[in-house]
């Protein structure tokens, strides 16, 4: 075994986490997207691996140019690995470009999926229905309750995905993401995930009839007397599914959907269908 | 209530710093500040009553309560609707029912300054590309960090400085104008919204089967009254439950599986 | 209020039609206007209060709720109940309760119109039989379809017209008799007789275990108030989430089984 | 292969399905049961396919006229399999009388359990009970609803059914009854169906103490002292187990059921036990 | 409200009977004595008050509500609390809150009471040994069936008779003084004790993903209000249900398991 | 087949099933614990077994003064199981001492376990929080349904139990136990325990915050404007498990465990933040 010249300490994995985690969107754009976030994450790296040695220090600076998006809390997993790669390089390890972007590019895209449905499909969710409940009161609490929610779960996790990137390396990632604990936590976050979506639909979605209907001498509602004894909150779930299916299965842009949405209301709304 | 030039330009500010990318710990402290649940108590206090902030926050938010943005373009800006969309409506003392219609086509304005700082922002790329090629880091640096965060500022503070500051004498008068089935249409809408948010959701984490539990979310809620939280908890400990028992049942499979390979090697 | 003669042939008309088999989309328009609560509303309109007839036709319904009549004899005839025992509650004036009391032993005369009519219908079997033999299918057709239907409507209207015409006296008399703690009893047992169609329904779909999806459907209901929509909805998800855990479990033994016959071929 | 003589039309299938659906009961006898249904359905067809062979369209009657009874919407299955099959043989296919009249007696019955359980047990309940939480506070509209939801659903799966069997033939069939699929769907049925009763239980048997207890002093309401803190509804529930186990485990029939609960009544409500 | 000499006796019987061991049908009789539900309302009646003993043994058991006595030393002593923490409660005359806060240092009292008894005993075991040296049964059965139960009513009833007679007076001043603020405390300490009871029974059936179903509970008890009954009946049917599906999947792997075995034979 | 000499009558077992249900802990004590229990719950039996046979009945009862602790209706199928092999041992059967011993030892841990999580854990405070409810209202009844419970449950299952264990014998035992049917009942009684004690948490365990916050010019109360708002009875939750933390993880005996709940009581009752 050849011995190791250059070792990043542990305040370099630190500083790249930092930076990271707070750049990685900086200069966020349609071309290559978090591209130079991961760059200037480890902005500080190739004078220690190639203490000066200009060409690969460019190298270097070339190679984490191309594009990448991923979910920053979660991927950071990804970045952790690269680090990790990047010092076996430099140590002489045989690692060429292509097995690091191969990497990069292999992997965002499911980790972005998995750290999005966690987070912003349930985690925010969840956090944002606790902290309207205490504010719609009038209670200004109900911001901080939401934002120390967000960080004290998002923070940690982010540290301990980058660190756990760095030590375990190319291979564990790969163990990692492809065991059946890592499939089974993305099914149960899912379906966690859309069962607390059917409550926000019937929590915030809000769609109800003011028609009334005459049947002879009597009047009857039609929201209280007929669609509320079918199924409580039926219009609003109709309306979901409505946009749903419309998003999903005819590929619609949101904006459209939106569209339709608004003209829908404005109809409902004007005529006094709903109201 | 009118609004001043200093309050106008710090909303402004906090518009720009809850932009994706803003030099905090980015999307954690971005997409917190972007909220109108905080941006709304933020914009109150600016504005010298942080209590009808957070009421009117609070409403603004739920249009978004499910929003999510995952890479590409989003379909509206919830940051500028908390922001100069609380403003607006506290200048014209609306009603949160009312607020919540004025804040939505607010906030399909800001997706312009999206696609303007995502484009703009391409130069900087390219920038550090050169900076790359040249083994300069100072450089690339300073193209990641600072220009870019020059231009989101302008982008976005400017026109929310110059919407609070003009907009609130004419939201006054088109709210007033709006009175009556108009105002009540507009509220009927801002109902209808929140269903986008969650059917992006609901298309991000699909698989087959997703529906059932979705519905079964649903009717507890309507039907149990329960709110978010507890759903939460207990979807939480049934998902766990009943992927583990899926699990076990694959287990088996691959269990199967390879004890049949074992058997092939022997013979 | 008194049953004029017109008024007593069309309720014996309606329920002439909700007898399994009339010409209309068989078991599907005949079992609806069967039930008590359709009825009641039709017989109510035909007495002029159709609002009447609907809440009177409700209270019939319950103890057929569960109602379920599978091939051979029934165990007595809700369309009965729902039609005299509307008319002759509406005329009487009772309460919904009462009206319960009273339509279920009238339920149980119904049941004797079915022996006949499933009896006498054989004649005609045996005249078909020979049409056949003479491949005569006009005749076949005029037997399945016209002859049975007049021996019907004669068995069935007529009873009903006259027992409406005639009955209405009487039943108010006894109404008046039996006020009281008599009327409580019998309202005691209109209490119990749901028991019936639910526990033959749960005969029907009996298999080991399936008491249990029973109980906790009660307790749902019982303790969480809800009603039996939500409480469908709820159960039809679990319920396919579960088998469906159970097809995955079996599947692997249909898979372990089959490999395990590949061995054997192998060997 | 033998090149086709005769087919039947889209339409001849078609009115065949809409006389089985208007006229299966027509002439419901305890002997035969829906046996001349069954033919009746049919009576257009010996003609079109058999034309001018009077001898062929007698055996065609005689054929049909069989004892049959199964559930009329899910069996529809049955029928327009039995129509494929007098389609083929007409066509040469050696299918003699008993091979149709095997599959029309071995099927008649677990697809009459299937229905009754789907139709019956199931979704009719489900309807009634709508139906009567409209109705019930005397409006009109409750009748119309169940009777929607009932055609709604029911004439879609009859139509399915009749011509799923005349698409799919004698060995399609087969493979449905006898795959997983079907099971299961019988299986959660069962199951729901069962929790729908449940909560029928709940909501529509009736049984309430009227007792009062005195111990010393004070007065104890059997029903609500008691009772309700062991398990609310426990009586109704205790009576329609108890009815479940004479018809089930005793075997009687439910008219003696029926005597034993009004007995019951009789008793309970004239001694104020219950009231 | 004073206590007699004759009733302090009588107390001290109810205690002693209620001590695990005694001649009732053991562990089924005594530790239905021993529940301060039961107790107290025997000593209500021994006090001339059934009503205010319920009321108060009620209030006194909710500490001990969860307490499982498995083998060895005991924490506490739900018998002493309910006996003569219901005597003295009502001879003060407190609200059933503040009776909880004192029986819960009498229950503590207790276990001196246990330790001597089961310390006492061991001479017992060895004079049967000394019996079944000599083949003696008459006298094994005498050392165990008599003996230890006049040294336990000697240790139980003399203490607890003492305590009533005397403590009443005492107690009842102790009440006075700790009005307000103290008793208050007193009552949020009583509050968080039911939380020892049931953390101990928890640790005695915890398995890994045991909490979850606790939380389960909770969840569905704090936020639908449901009683400890129907939750019982839910929880055991779905647990039912839940280990069979569990149980099926692993018929599977033992299936598989034995046809391996038999493979293994074969070749 | 050897005949047999001395058979033990049912009345010989249900004598002995009544004493140890009776008598069982009548001399508990720290030394041997229900040692004495076993062997006078079987007094009669040495002078049935060998009659007159002095030696014999001196060794018998020497065996059954070992250590023995179990859940005394549970445990009785070891009870029974011994009395079956003391009677073939008395009619030729090679069981030596050793062997009717270690299935006393090896039995006796398993089925104390069993017993207390189905009684202890479970039945008995579900029949508390019933007779709970019915006398909390100063109902003299509750007492007595909760006997009646327990009673009515226990006792059955004690001679079952018992009978049993002297039917099967040991074979029959240890296939009984080691059976899937028996870890299944454990392990859905377990679940139903966990679930029934989250249930007694949320009804019995009671800790509520009455601090107020202002911020600015409002006052928030803590207890219903934010903790309520996060989770109801989180507190009382967090609690709970903060003591099965200190009991299972740290190990800490209960009556330390105690103390500290008193102290937490004490400090927070005291300065109001609880009260
Ligand atoms: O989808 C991955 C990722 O894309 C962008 O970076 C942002 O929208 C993030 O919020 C998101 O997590
Ligand atoms: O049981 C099959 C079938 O039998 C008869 O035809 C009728 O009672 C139907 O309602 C039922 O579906
Ligand atoms: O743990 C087994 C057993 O031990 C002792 O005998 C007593 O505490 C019983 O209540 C318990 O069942």
């Amino acid at each position: 075994m050849e011995e190791q010249r250059v070792k990043l300490s542990k305040k370099d994995v630190l500083r790249a986490f930092w930076k990271w985690t707070f750049f990685s969107h900086s200069n966020y754009n349609y071309e290559r997207l978090q591209a130079s976030g991961v760059l200037q994450s480890m902005s500080h790296i190739p004078e220690k691996l190639y203490p000066g040695d200009k060409e690969e220090q460019k190298k270097f600076m070339q190679r984490h140019m191309s594009f990448y998006n991923t979910e920053p809390h979660f991927g950071g997993i990804i970045n952790g690995m690269v680090l990790a790669m990047e010092e076996e390089r430099a140590n002489g390890a045989s690692i060429d470009d292509d097995a690091i972007n191969s990497i990069k590019t292999g992997l965002m895209g499911p980790i972005a999926g998995i750290g999005d449905t966690l987070w912003q499909g349930t985690l925010q969710p969840i956090a944002l229905a606790v902290g309207i409940s205490i504010a719609a009161g009038g209670n200004v609490i109900g911001a901080l309750v939401f934002a120390l929610i967000m960080i004290g779960v998002m923070l940690p996790i982010g540290y301990f995905m980058y660190m756990k990137g760095y030590t375990t390396g190319k291979t564990g990632v790969e163990a990692i993401l492809s065991g059946g604990k890592m499939k089974q936590i993305i099914q149960a976050a899912s379906i966690m995930g859309a069962t607390v979506l059917g409550s926000l639909t019937a929590n915030y979605v809000t769609a109800k009839s003011t028609m009334n209907i005459s049947v002879g001498s009597s009047t009857l509602a039609l929201q209280t007397d007929i669609l509320d004894k079918l199924l409580l909150g039926g219009v609003p779930l109709g309306i979901t599914l409505l946009t749903l299916y419309l998003l999903k299965n005819k590929k619609m842009k949101s904006t459209t959907v939106m569209l339709i949405l608004v003209i829908i209301g404005l109809i409902c709304g004007a005529t006094g269908i709903l109201g | 209530m009118s609004i001043s030039i200093i309050q106008a330009i710090l909303i402004g500010l906090v518009y720009y710093l809850g932009i994706n990318g803003t030099p905090w710990t980015t999307l954690l402290g971005s997409t917190i500040l972007q909220k109108p649940l905080v941006a709304g108590v933020i914009v109150g206090f600016i504005l010298g009553d942080p209590v009808q902030g957070a009421i009117i926050g609070a409403a603004i938010q739920l249009p978004f309560i499910a929003y999510i943005s995952a890479g590409g373009a989003p379909p509206t800006d919830p940051g500028l609707a908390g922001t100069l969309g609380t403003a607006l409506a506290m200048a014209a003392g609306v009603k949160p029912e009312a607020a919540i219609a004025m804040a939505v086509p607010i906030g399909l304005l800001g997706t312009i300054i999206w696609v303007l700082h995502m484009t703009i922002d391409v130069f900087f790329v390219h920038a550090i590309d050169r900076a790359a090629d040249e083994g300069n880091m100072k450089k690339a640096v300073f193209y990641h960090v600072a220009m870019p965060q020059i231009v989101t500022l302008l982008l976005g503070a400017i026109p929310v400085a110059l919407g609070c500051y003009f907009g609130s004498g004419v939201v006054t008068n088109i709210i007033e104008l709006l009175q009556g089935r108009p105002l009540q249409t507009l509220e009927v809408i801002g109902g209808l919204l929140p269903a986008i948010g969650i059917a992006m959701n609901l298309r991000a984490i699909s698989k087959p089967g997703i529906l059932m539990w979705y519905v079964l979310g649903f009717i507890l809620a309507v039907y149990l009254g329960l709110q978010t939280m507890p759903i939460a908890i207990i979807a939480g400990i049934v998902a766990y439950l009943y992927t583990d028992l899926i699990a076990k049942t694959e287990e088996k499979t691959v269990a199967l599986d390879s004890s049949e390979d074992l058997d092939d090697d022997f013979i």
